[in-house]
């Protein structure tokens, strides 16, 4: 059932993304038979919620729809047994519900609203198992670091409609004057937006959530992040556009994934919980989204260098998201089969499941190459543009990243060596493979993985370029509203 | 299809998979050349530790913290701070959040009035 | 069935003296009415399981005539008086308090709740707690005299007045 | 119009000390008590900047529902 | 050390929220195009006397659907995070 | 005219209650009695107080007619007096109920039935 | 000051409420204080709102029986309702785990009661 | 369980907060409240039953499948009615002019026709079930659940 | 006529919060804020009086409706009964 309505919100989105790679971005006014109604004619004020689809929103669409099929599908095998089920896919839904309408509104308290969705649902997700101790604390921590973020958007919101009267964002970037209220609201979003997507330092509810969570959430709440990702990129590059603060920004957003991506790879070296790595290494991978993001907003209001790199690192930076969520999904799947064959997550304790557990082992080699930026995998495809454009425009930042790769493969190789290799250990004699829906359930991802690996440049031209075109051409956005009337 | 243009050089996984197939296949031909005495189940595959008996399998795995030791070790100032900082207390991630904010905002002034 | 109507009645008549005004027929309109009769009837019958049945001689007009005269009379000039009163000690700060038993005999809820009311609105008593089963109030009184201690079931007329009469007559 | 004027300092100022004891109380039943005279106010404040949608919603949702459910938590989590 | 960061960053940010309250427009003299428009057609076009409701069932009634979303939310992860006790009790 | 009088008589009445609760809560030793403060004077003064409002919005009722919106007023003043009258002591016995079962003493009394008989 | 109150003192309200919910949820280490430290945040948030839809001399935007005059904005009110119901929403969800963490840690402090670090 | 004077207050008090509750929730279009509002009060209707005669012995005659049939019953009815303005768009106001509270008031101040406002006031009936359903769950659920943890100790 | 009136009951509820403020125990604590109900409530009603707004007074029965909830709840908390 669950499986089903998903399998058909993924349909729906595949066709909504053809048509608006086709015909550019979409208007859907709710409330009223036409834009018309909501501009009325001596105020070019939208009155009305605004629904607006542009390639950023369809891509961001488009990694949330598969990946909550995927976790769909595992967690079919992966919670039997537990009581409660119906209300675990109620919230399951909701939690999608909640992405999507994070990433197609048009309109900032709506952002708000479903921000507040996808944080409870995933808060009572993550909760969900309250047999054990420590679900409860990840969920507390979840939420209370949600309920901050979020009121620290919505005050936000209320200084930019204490000056403009306006909630949408189209139209408030059509008006917005960079005021000092502007300045203190553009802190507010930014790093409210940060603390949800796990950012250093605001990561450190990150690994406590993750490595509790049930681990079809887990992926879902990954693509929670991203959203809040999608909401950053919105408010810099869309409501500020390009002002000469972007620059302050960018550095701001390069230094931060600088460190997003060093602290997290060395951390995650150091752990011995195997989501908990997987966890930290979420957060590490955040950073070259920042970075490749961060390196298009410091150099938005310079045109030849957005031409000759920028482009090419935001490029870099959105291809990364959709490969990130494919196999980080896919790795927090197959810590999910540790855990639901051995009971732990413990990596001292485990050993030698390689020959008992194949194809968890095959998903967990894939996913773990492509996330180490081997060659052929995607995650090199996207860490190469990643390295090559930031390298042209400042060369320490391609190194640290190249070492926070290298970094990522050996901490990698760590949790494959002492989960998967080394001789048959008694007490996992009688471990089996796992059931067919959590295999299915990877191999989703999985198939993802190797198509991406095999085309990157048609994900690349179709996907990902498309939506930084999206992201950097802000005057598209606001005449979808302002000139639709 | 396949080719990510890039501004120094392109990448096309095709290729790197039709020349990790031709390296592939020279591997074989070395491998070949082998000796080919080698029989399984026999003493040709036992573990051999100078002699001694060899340790049952709980014994001989190598754990996770173990990995690394020498990195950890060198490292132990950088991570001494960072596992310091990571306390696990609620508070502890809202002075972050807040201390984040009065960063950036004081920059943001800064570079705004210069 | 008495007891759904009289609460389906008694709400309907809240509800009309809060849509005053609305229209044309007396005060109301013809929707207004519509709606407050379907909501009497949703909210009676919600409450039936609540509201306790025994209470049907309430019903009788004669008590409603013998409530508004009580609140009138004893009732009113005994708060205005109870306000005096408390006055008078907040300036002298003079007290003398205890707690006392009393037992009015009283049989109905309704009629120990109405006393309980009464005597924390009127002069120096206050009900702390009530007995479950035999329906006796301990009331906090602010000046005790030494008179009232003397013997052991007080005497409740010489402490709050006649108060439970009223109490009785009303509502038993 | 300047008592309305004097009565939009009081009754802020008035929510903004009732914040504060939320703050320095130790004892949680004190802290529930002042969060719900802190509603009360934050009610009567909502009245005077002329919405009363928000009072009704703050004084059914903030001074009931509220404190209910920090009473109940707090029952729950009391040491004996 | 927690104490100091705890000091300065919550003056810093409450210093913040001071310029922002002084730069903020002058306390009841807001702009008002859009509301000045939903006061006037709020009872041609809905029908409503009360724009607060008009606004939040009509012109934002997405945000209501989403906000009964999040009730709706609350109670079943409230419910289930208790569902184990109930059995217990049976 | 005679009406504004009384309006006047019953405000100051009524704001002069009030105030005595609130002195009253301070000047009195317990719990108990600064209940009797607390229930007696403010249920006074609101009765006053709404008096007040009633007394004018009925005059004016009078004054436009019987389907004058000023029976919106009134009688939802009223309704709150009501609601006020009820509620007041109620919970003025719960909460001296439950201090007393907290076991918080009545300061200076004389004498404690409950106590007695409930140990 | 000419016009309204001087200093905009709801403003400044608001900032003390928002500065005061964040002393609470950085200082305090029992959860439940900082769940009401949220609260009050919240409460913050909404009397913020309020205020800035506050216009002089107006009148709540509610056509029924109104005296004449300007009616403050409407926008304001409809969000702070919104918000409101998702503040009580949060806070059942939150004040439930802290139950749930109580029953398996013994404990309300978020120190002790910290099961993961590191 | 409170003691007799809190029951029946409660038990008398109840009619009030219903009737109060579905006043608000009625007349959402007209004066302040609406389905939020009225929900509330009617939750804090189920609260002082809750406090004035115990969690066990309301979940006696009020269960929580109760509650959840009528919460989602509310959000079908919101959402059906979000549809049914779907022949124009989502969320179009399709009942305004029609023959059921379809009156459009008189421009300006006036007296409160309640048979206006097309679909408002059957959102509000709808968002009202929904909120007073899931305010009284809550709080219904978890009275329970702290009591019973009290039994078990 | 009716403004003063309120200014004067805020006055009133300022020197109950000392007492909600001072007070030893719970129970000292609640005997303050149940007056602050009633203050508030009479205010509430005042001050609909005073805006000209015949719906205002909505609110106040609606606040003394539920504050009664609310004092009934923690009174049973301090009391030590069983929810």
């Amino acid at each position: 059932m669950v499986v089903a309505s998903l399998a058909f919100v993924e349909f729906l989105v595949i066709i909504l993304a053809r048509d608006i790679y086709l015909n550019g971005l979409h208007i859907y006014t709710l409330g009223a038979s036409s834009p018309n109604l909501a501009i009325p004619e001596n105020y070019i004020v939208p009155v009305r919620i605004i629904l607006e689809v542009d390639s950023i929103s369809i891509f961001m669409a488009i990694i949330a729809a598969t990946v909550s099929l995927a976790a769909a599908i595992y967690s079919l095998s992966f919670m039997k047994g537990e009581t409660g089920q119906n209300r675990f896919y109620t919230l399951l839904l909701l939690l999608v519900a909640g992405m999507f309408g994070m990433v197609l509104t048009g309109d900032l308290f709506n952002l708000f609203v479903f921000l507040e969705i996808a944080s409870i649902a995933g808060a009572a997700l993550v909760a969900f198992r309250t047999k054990f101790a420590d679900t409860a604390e990840g969920g507390l921590k979840y939420i209370v670091i949600s309920t901050v973020a979020a009121l620290m958007v919505l005050f936000a919101i209320g200084i930019f409609y204490a000056q403009y009267n306006l909630l949408n964002i189209g139209a408030l970037a059509h008006v917005m004057q960079y005021t000092m209220l502007d300045k203190i609201a553009l802190v507010l979003l930014a790093i409210a937006f940060m603390m949800k997507l796990a950012s250093v330092p605001l990561h450190m509810w990150c690994p406590d959530t993750y490595s509790v969570a049930p681990a079809g959430i887990t992926i879902m709440l990954v693509v929670a992040s991203y959203a809040c990702l999608y909401a950053l990129f919105r408010t810099c590059f869309t409501l500020y556009g390009v002002s000469p603060d972007m620059v302050t920004v960018g550095w701001i957003v390069i230094t931060l994934g600088m460190l997003t991506m060093f602290v997290g790879v060395t951390m995650a070296v150091f752990q011995t919980d195997i989501k908990r790595l997987m966890a930290y290494h979420c957060i590490s991978q955040t950073g070259y989204m920042l970075l490749g993001i961060g390196v298009g907003l410091a150099v938005l209001n310079r045109p030849e260098a957005l031409n000759t790199y920028g482009i090419a690192a935001m490029d870099g930076g959105i291809f990364h998201i959709i490969n990130n969520a494919l196999y980080k999904g896919l790795l927090f799947l197959t810590a999910g089969a540790l855990f639901y064959r051995t009971g732990t997550r413990d990596l001292n304790r485990m050993g030698g499941l390689a020959h008992k557990m194949k194809w968890t082992t095959i998903f967990y080699i894939i996913g773990a190459l492509s996330i180490s930026g081997i060659p052929p995998f995607n995650g090199f495809a996207s860490k190469l543009l990643i390295y090559e454009s930031v390298y042209r425009f400042n060369p320490i930042l391609a190194i640290v990243a190249m070492i926070t790769s290298i970094l990522t493969l050996a901490s990698f190789t760590k949790a494959f060596y002492s989960a998967f290799m080394g001789a048959e250990l008694p007490e996992y004699q009688e471990v089996k493979e796992v059931p067919k829906s959590m295999i299915a359930g990877m191999a989703v991802l999985a198939a993802g993985i190797i198509f991406f690996s095999l085309f990157p440049g048609l994900i690349v031209d179709w996907l990902a370029h498309p939506a930084t075109e999206a992201l950097i051409n802000q005057g598209a956005y606001i005449n979808g509203i302002i000139g639709g009337g | 299809m396949s080719i990510l243009g890039l501004s120094y050089s392109p990448w096309s996984p095709i290729f790197w998979l039709l020349a990790s197939v031709v390296v592939m296949i020279m591997a074989y031909f070395f491998r070949r050349r082998g000796q080919k005495k080698y029989k399984k189940d026999t003493e040709q595959t036992k573990i051999f530790l100078c002699g001694e008996e060899v340790p049952e399998a709980k014994q001989r795995h190598i754990r996770a913290h173990n990995v690394y030791w020498g990195f950890f070790e060198t490292m132990k100032e950088y991570y001494d701070a960072n596992i310091k900082a990571h306390t696990g207390i609620i508070n502890d991630y809202i002075i972050w959040f807040l201390v984040l904010i009065a960063i950036s905002a004081i920059i943001l002034f800064i570079v705004g009035i210069v | 069935m008495i007891a759904f109507l009289a609460t389906a009645f008694g709400t309907f008549l809240l509800y009309l003296l809060l849509t005053t005004a609305s229209g044309p027929l007396f005060l109301w309109s013809k929707e207004e009415l519509i709606i407050g009769a379907i909501f009497a009837l949703i909210v009676a019958a919600i409450v039936r399981k609540i509201f306790p049945a025994e209470n049907l001689r309430l019903l009788n007009p004669k008590r409603w005539f013998l409530l508004l005269a009580y609140i009138i009379w004893p009732f009113f000039p005994a708060m205005a008086k109870a306000n005096i009163d408390v006055a008078y000690r907040v300036i002298t700060g003079r007290i003398n308090p205890g707690i006392v038993k009393i037992s009015p005999k009283l049989k109905t809820d309704a009629g120990l709740t109405m006393l309980a009311n009464s005597i924390t609105l009127t002069p120096g008593t206050l009900s702390v707690d009530v007995d479950e089963e035999t329906n006796d109030l301990y009331v906090h009184w602010i000046n005790v005299k030494e008179e009232a201690l003397e013997k052991m079931p007080r005497d409740y007329k010489y402490i709050c007045g006649e108060f439970p009469d009223w109490a009785r007559r009303v509502m038993e | 119009m300047i008592e309305l004027g004097v009565l939009h300092i009081i009754i802020p100022i008035l929510i903004v000390v009732c914040a504060l004891l939320v703050a320095i109380f130790k004892d949680l039943i004190a802290a529930v008590i002042s969060l719900a005279a802190m509603s009360l106010l934050l009610a009567l404040e909502f009245y005077l900047l002329q919405a009363p949608d928000v009072a009704i919603a703050e004084a059914g949702v903030g001074a009931t529902i509220t404190v209910a459910i920090y009473i109940l938590a707090i029952r729950a989590t009391r040491r004996e | 050390m927690r104490k100091i960061a705890i000091a300065v960053s919550l003056s810093i940010f409450i210093a913040f929220l001071i310029a922002t309250a002084f730069l903020i427009h002058p306390f009841g003299y807001p702009p008002s195009e859009m509301d000045d428009y939903i006061i006037e057609n709020t009872q041609s076009e809905t029908g409503a006397n009360n724009a607060v409701t008009a606004v939040v069932f009509d012109y934002r009634g997405f945000d209501t659907l989403g906000e009964a979303t999040i009730l709706f939310t609350a109670v079943t992860g409230v419910v289930m995070l208790f569902r184990a006790k109930k059995k217990r009790e049976k | 005219m005679i009406l504004d009088i009384i309006t006047y008589i019953c405000i100051g009445i009524g704001c002069l209650l009030n105030l005595l609760a609130a002195i009253g809560l301070h000047r009195f030793p317990d719990v108990y009695t600064r209940l009797h403060a607390g229930t007696k004077c403010t249920t006074f003064g609101s009765i006053l107080l709404i008096a007040a409002v009633v007394i004018q919005s009925v005059s004016v009722w009078v004054a436009e007619g019987l389907s004058s919106p000023q029976s919106v007023l009134t009688l939802h003043a009223v309704i709150a007096l009501v609601v006020i009258l009820l509620t007041n002591p109620t919970s003025a016995h719960a909460i001296g109920r439950a201090a007393h079962r907290s076991g918080i003493k009545p300061a200076r009394a004389v004498v404690d039935d409950l106590e007695k008989e409930k140990p | 000051m000419t016009q309204g109150t001087p200093f905009n003192v709801p403003f400044l309200a608001v900032a003390a409420l928002i500065g005061i919910a964040f002393y609470i949820i950085l200082s305090q280490r029992n959860l439940i204080k900082l769940v009401m430290g949220l609260s009050i945040l919240a409460s913050g948030v909404n009397l913020f709102l309020i205020t800035l839809g506050y216009r002089e001399g107006g009148v709540a935007p509610i056509y029924t029986h109104a005296p004449a005059g300007v009616m403050v904005l409407p926008v304001p009110q409809a969000l702070t309702l919104t918000s409101i119901v998702i503040a009580v929403a949060c806070l059942a969800l939150m004040l439930s785990m802290v139950i749930h963490i109580y029953r398996h840690t013994g404990s309300t402090d978020s120190e002790k009661s910290r099961i993961m670090k590191g | 369980m409170m003691s007799k004077i809190v029951r029946t207050m409660a038990s008398l008090l109840i009619l009030f907060a219903l009737i109060y509750g579905l006043y608000i929730i009625m007349h959402g279009h007209l004066t302040p409240g609406g389905g939020f509002q009225g929900g509330a009060v009617v939750a804090s209707g189920v609260a002082l039953l809750i406090v004035a005669f115990g969690s066990d012995n309301i979940h006696k005659s009020l269960k929580e499948h109760h509650l959840s049939i009528l919460e989602s019953s509310g959000a079908l009815i919101f959402i059906g009615l979000a549809f049914g303005g779907l022949a124009i768009v989502f969320f179009y106001n399709f009942l305004v002019g029609s023959s059921i509270f379809g009156h459009i008031p008189p421009s300006g101040p006036n007296t409160g026709d309640i048979w206006t406002a097309g679909v408002i006031p059957f959102m509000n009936i709808a968002v009202g079930l929904k909120v007073l359903a899931g305010l009284s769950a809550i709080l219904l659920v978890m009275a329970l659940a702290t009591t019973v943890m009290e039994v078990e100790e | 006529m009716w403004l003063p009136v309120a200014i004067f009951l805020a006055v009133c509820a300022t020197i109950i919060l000392i007492r909600l403020f001072l007070g030893p125990t719970p129970p000292d604590r609640l005997v303050g804020l149940d007056t602050l109900n009633t203050v508030v409530v009479v205010s509430m009603v005042i001050l609909g009086a005073a805006f000209e707004e015949l719906i205002y007074v909505d609110v106040a029965i609606v606040y003394a409706l539920l504050s009664f909830v609310s004092t009934l709840f923690i009174a049973k908390y301090i009391e030590k009964g069983k929810f």
